[in-house]
């Protein structure tokens, strides 16, 4: 038990480093997209089935392929990014990170591990258990979510609709 | 150098993609921006020969395409001027070579125009009978050869060289090659039909009706050909009539011109046969014009083999040695399967022509390529080159 | 409807997939190297010299007048005359090539070689397994590769050496016929002459006809 | 010892065969415990590696033969009696051939995509149920294991598609994911018909819900349900799109992108794509078989002694034939057409399919005589309809429709 969870938890802190490191868009990519793999090995490892699998399906299916996506429509990835972020956005940078790890922090001392309370075994839970969680007790964040994407996605569309356009009005007339 | 030196030795410039002329009219910033240029050949599955297509892509999109060809040429024209007019009769076999009878017949045409032979009767029949069995090999390869660019895999294009098989086979027997037949004289035909070969035509000839309807029913209606061949590649009717396009490419856009209507060279006036137009000019109608022309063909093959006489099958004035026409110059052209094959001649009255010129219809029909592709996909790219049928033998010469 | 057209074209489909093992025409292949298709007669490959008689180089038809060589399209034809008549097969002096190659990686088979021949010497051979290893001697052809006797020239084009044939009989048989006509009139020539001259040598004129009378009877 | 172990092999191979359970507990005790949990894995592994790859050979025959026999040819008939051994000539071809990485590429990434492709198409078949009792592993979220998997697939081709450097390979890859993306909706939406109909996720119980026959003889598959009929036809199509397969091959579109994201790959790694591109094919296939065609049931009830993985087998090598049919008969889509049938067709066809499932979920209460043929016709009308107006639409917004001609004399 804890070996392949070391040998995972190394696989995933590696390649979040290298994610960060790697001078290729690309590669850092493809590395992002290990330590979402590598996430959800963890989560397996815990006998979180439908997190685990819902993390690969989400996040290696489609978050990275989107990733993927958005750097080679941006500059192609061929060359090394050497652009550095503009100076005036760092501070946003810093805030974003502090929020996150206070989350995190949050998190991690009232759990478990920080209380000492011991945890309570019901046994693993099924995908059918988790539906009917989502459609009984936490029905309400599901739809605000399912409107959030909606809205997130309308607004993709509605960014997207100009470029579409462009080829159409460059294409000459005969 | 060592061995290891040589092997991390810099690539050579010549090898360098980055310093290959761009097409003309794209700076270097258009092209390494959104844009993305691509050479399409000549090394490519779907270019019908050593052709090459350049062209820019925004994601998908043609912007921009040059066709260039020349990596096939073979001094065709030169090499007739050296040479007696006899000698270039089966050079012209290479020229367009999946249709060697016409390009036979239009060479012969020329130089009958050029020294007044008038070919027999019978040979005028023969010359019909091979023209329209040529056009059904011609319009059954193509439409094969397009559905296979089309991504159909294999099948149409298997079964149009079933059925273009059989009238190999009767071409072979007939001039003793299958497709570089070298069968035309000047003033008439090499060799007479041999024994049985009327009733093995009109067998072959009587099949082709039910291939066709086999064909129609295999891929004309299938939702994914129409749907990838109506309104792409539109050629308008004016832009065809301005760069002189011809054949069922010119038809297709609706305009009605048959050199065998028009000139009524051969003995076409007696055969009542019609001619079908397209409205739309795009790639589905030069797809459909072909497979009715076919049905026309048939139709004119039926009553040729019905009709043909007997009789001499060359004219008697026709000399093999010493052929040397009175100086002067002709124009001979006929309606070959891919458009008006002209060839025009100047004599000197030496052996040799003076001057001898092709007029291929691949080529001027390739060169509105650009203006059908325009704001269409690469996909779309392939098949209209794929329906213009060009021949590389025939564009480069 | 949409998938009308598909299902019609799967339905084709599937007819020919079923109609290759029951209908001739419907699986067309011929498996080449067990199963072959008989030559058609009007075939043609590459050419190659017709000689008459048991000995090739002796039989060859060919004069060696060039006239293919000249007309050949790609010039693959390279023929040197040689500088004496040699006998042929039935013993007439006749000039021969001392060389006639034929470069058949050139060659197109256009079969325009065989149209100019006078002599019907070259034919075309229908033979296409002609594979090899030597890509240049190997592809060159001298006159003994290319020697193949009459007997083989009727089995491969029968209605067309048959024709030959005739025609080449009925010129022999017209040449004989002249020269013999020829010899004849000659013969007679001769032997009016030497019957007048020794007419006049023995007998006076009043009787030059009695030996024309005494000929006669000798046709 | 050896007795005991040959006893163990035979029970086991016997109870495989006549469908019992527990076909690894046949040999397990014989062995001593260190060897157990390997052996026990080992005995999960090597078969499905095994019969997969042996198929997949087979299949690479049968599709060139079939394809062959479409055509009016014979297809491969030399290497061995009828071409057998054409697989291996092939197989021993492409680990001959000299691997060509090329010299702009990304090496790391052009060595690492056949692997990250052929692993996760692996992966995939650990959850179908072959057999009566013969599943890898029971997972509870099986079917979401099965596209979770199939999703990480997308990544390796541009891995492939952008490490090659070649334009036409970027291309392809992009062509890839972008149908890949947009079929895997429609294909998990047909598949979620399925598992709102039985409740569960684990394929092994969606094929226990498929069991029995109605009126003792027409087998209780859910593609003779009209829901189930549609749900098979998306389910189909867009598999064949998941599968890169004809008319949706246009990734590896030969004549327009030499082969796409293959197009620098030769030799051994690109044998590993063709592998994983059939393997991925299969398994999809054993997919569509145990979610629509009744897994490993028998289609008649006197047929039931037959061993149960014969028919999955049977069904799976069906809807290969059907895939290779489909190859012999239809040219390519263009990118957009294939985008539009995604989202424009096949989408909205698969939502309403939901509410046509719910239509039929609802009306079992009915017990009137007849009232499953009223069911039935109901639900057929019920999706039949939005198909023929998707259809119009979708073939319609063109006035793409067939021409009559005009003729000069």
């Amino acid at each position: 038990m804890e070996i392949p969870f070391a040998i995972l938890t190394a696989l995933t802190l590696v390649s979040a480093l290298a994610a960060m490191s790697l001078r290729n868009l690309v590669h850092c990519a493809l590395c992002l997209a290990l330590t979402l793999a590598g996430l959800a090995a963890l989560y397996l490892q815990l006998g979180a089935q439908f997190a685990g699998f819902a993390q690969i399906l989400v996040y290696v299916g489609a978050v990275a392929i989107l990733v993927v996506f958005a750097i080679l429509l941006t500059n192609r990835g061929d060359q090394a990014a050497a652009t550095r972020a503009p100076a005036r956005s760092w501070v946003t940078g810093a805030g974003i990170a502090v929020a996150v790890f206070a989350v995190l922090a949050r998190v991690i001392l009232t759990s478990s591990l920080a209380t000492g309370h011991p945890m309570v075994d019901r046994g693993s839970p099924t995908v059918k258990d988790l539906g009917m969680q989502l459609m009984t007790q936490y029905v309400l964040p599901l739809e605000v979510i399912g409107l959030l994407l909606t809205a997130a996605t309308l607004g993709a569309v509605i960014i997207a609709l100009p470029e579409k356009k462009t080829p159409a009005a460059a294409a000459p007339n005969h | 150098m060592s061995e290891s030196e040589l092997l991390s030795a810099p690539a050579p410039t010549a090898m360098n993609y980055e310093i290959r002329p761009k097409p003309a009219g794209t700076s270097d910033a258009e092209v390494g921006g959104e844009l993305l240029e691509v050479a399409m050949g000549p090394h490519h599955p779907s270019t019908h020969g050593v052709f090459r297509m350049d062209v820019v892509l925004d994601g998908e999109q043609v912007v921009k395409l040059k066709p260039v060809f020349g990596y096939l040429h073979r001094n065709h024209e030169k090499i007739a001027e050296n040479t007696t007019y006899l000698a270039s009769m089966p050079y012209t076999d290479r020229l367009d070579y999946l249709c060697s009878m016409t390009n036979n017949w239009a060479y012969a045409l020329s130089v009958e125009r050029l020294t007044g032979l008038i070919p027999p009767e019978r040979a005028e029949y023969i010359r019909v009978i091979t023209a329209e069995l040529t056009r059904l090999v011609n319009h059954t390869c193509l439409i094969g050869f397009l559905l296979q660019d089309m991504g159909a895999l294999g099948t149409p294009l298997m079964y149009a060289f079933r059925q273009r098989e059989l009238i190999l086979d009767l071409f072979e027997s007939l001039s003793g090659s299958r497709m570089m037949c070298n069968y035309m004289r000047f003033g008439g035909c090499r060799a007479d039909l041999p024994a049985g070969w009327l009733e093995q035509a009109a067998q072959v000839v009587g099949g082709y009706g039910q291939f066709l309807d086999e064909f129609q029913a295999l891929i004309s209606e299938n939702e994914i050909l129409v749907a990838r061949s109506q309104g792409v590649g539109v050629l308008p009717a004016e832009l065809a009539i301005n760069s002189s396009i011809t054949g069922p490419m010119l038809r297709a856009s609706g305009v009605n011109f048959d050199l065998r209507k028009a000139d009524r060279y051969g003995i076409y006036d007696r055969f009542p046969f019609r001619v079908p137009l397209g409205d739309h000019g795009d790639v589905y109608d030069r797809y459909m014009i072909r497979l009715l022309e076919m049905r026309e063909s048939v139709k004119i093959l039926e009553q040729a083999l019905r009709e043909i006489p007997a009789g001499p099958i060359i004219d008697p004035k026709a000399k093999i040695r010493g052929f040397r026409p009175k100086a002067g110059e002709a124009y001979g052209r006929i309606e070959c399967p891919k458009g008006e094959l002209g060839f025009y001649l100047i004599s000197d009255g030496s052996p040799n022509p003076y001057r001898y010129r092709v007029r291929p219809p691949s080529l001027i029909n390739l060169t509105v390529l650009e203006d059908m592709c325009l704001g269409q996909t690469v996909a779309d790219a392939v098949i209209i080159l794929g329906s213009v049928d060009i021949v590389l033998g025939e564009v480069d010469r | 409807m949409l998938g009308e057209g598909i299902i019609k074209g799967m339905a084709e489909t599937a007819r020919n997939f079923l109609g290759s093992y029951h209908d001739a025409a419907r699986l067309t292949t011929v498996e080449f190297p067990e199963d072959k298709i008989p030559a058609k007669e009007s075939a043609r490959n590459f050419p190659f010299l017709v000689h008459d008689g048991e000995d090739a180089m002796q039989g060859l038809r060919c004069v060696a007048c060039q006239i293919c060589e000249k007309e050949c399209p790609p010039k693959c034809i390279f023929i040197i005359k040689d500088t004496n008549k040699k006998p042929d097969y039935v013993g007439k002096l006749q000039f021969q090539p001392k060389v006639f190659d034929i470069d058949v990686s050139v060659c197109m088979s256009c079969q325009i070689c065989v149209e100019v021949c006078p002599f019907d010497a070259i034919k075309m051979d229908t033979d296409f397994e002609l594979g090899g290893s030597d890509r240049f001697g190997g592809l060159l052809l001298n006159k003994r590769r290319l020697a193949k006797p009459n007997s083989y020239y009727h089995t491969i084009h029968p209605t067309e050496a048959a024709e030959v044939d005739g025609r080449l009989a009925a010129e022999k048989a017209k040449v004989e016929a002249k020269a013999k006509a020829d010899a004849e009139a000659k013969a007679k020539a001769a032997a009016a002459a030497a019957a007048a001259k020794a007419a006049a040598q023995t007998t006076p004129p009043v009787v030059a006809s009695t030996p024309a009378a005494v000929v006669t009877p000798a046709k | 010892m050896i007795a005991d172990l040959l006893n163990g092999i035979g029970l086991l191979l016997w109870r495989v065969v006549s469908d019992q359970p527990d076909a690894k507990g046949a040999l397990l005790p014989v062995l001593p415990a260190v060897l157990q949990p390997v052996v026990s894995a080992v005995l999960s592994v090597a078969p499905i590696i095994g019969v997969f790859a042996s198929l997949f050979a087979l299949t690479t025959l049968l599709e060139r033969k079939g394809l062959g026999r479409i055509q009016n040819r014979l297809g491969p008939n030399r290497v061995g009696p009828f071409g057998i051994l054409q697989p291996a000539a092939d197989g021993l071809k492409m680990l001959t051939k000299e691997d060509i990485i090329p010299r702009s590429a990304d090496k790391v990434v052009h060595f690492l995509a056949p692997v990250c492709l052929a692993v996760p198409t692996l992966l995939a078949f650990a959850v179908l149920p072959y057999g009566r009792n013969l599943v890898p592993l029971d997972l509870d979220a099986g079917l979401l294991f099965f596209f979770a998997v199939g999703a990480s697939t997308e990544l390796s081709i541009f891995m492939a598609g952008w490490s090659s450097r070649n334009k036409y390979s970027l291309l392809g890859a992009m062509r890839a994911i972008a149908q890949m993306i947009s079929y895997e909706i429609p294909l998990i939406v047909s598949s979620v018909t399925v598992v709102m109909m039985t409740g569960t996720l684990s394929p092994m119980h969606i094929v226990e819900h498929q069991a029995g026959f109605i009126w003792g003889f027409i087998p209780h598959w859910y593609v003779l349900t009209p829901w189930g009929f549609a749900g098979f036809v998306i389910f189909t199509i867009a598999s064949l799109a998941e599968s890169n397969r004809s008319p949706f091959d246009l990734p590896e579109a030969e004549s327009e992108l030499i082969a796409g994201h293959l197009t620098e790959y030769s030799g051994f790694k690109y044998a590993l794509f063709f592998l994983a591109e059939y393997l991925g094919m299969f398994a999809i296939s054993g997919l569509g078989v145990t979610l629509f065609l009744g897994g490993w049931h028998a289609p008649l009830p006197g047929l039931e002694w037959i061993p149960s993985f014969v028919w999955f087998f049977g069904k799976l090598v069906s809807m290969v034939f059907l895939f290779i049919w489909i190859r012999g008969t239809v040219p390519r889509l263009r990118v957009d057409q294939l985008l539009n049938l995604a989202w424009k067709f096949l989408l909205p066809l698969a939502l309403i399919n939901l509410v046509v499932a719910a239509v039929w979920h609802f009306t079992a209460v009915w017990t009137f005589p007849g009232a499953l043929v009223v069911r039935w016709l109901l639900g057929a009308a019920l999706i039949g309809g939005p198909y023929v107006l998707l259809g119009s639409a979708l073939s319609g917004a063109k006035k793409n429709t067939l021409r009559v001609y005009r003729y000069a004399t």
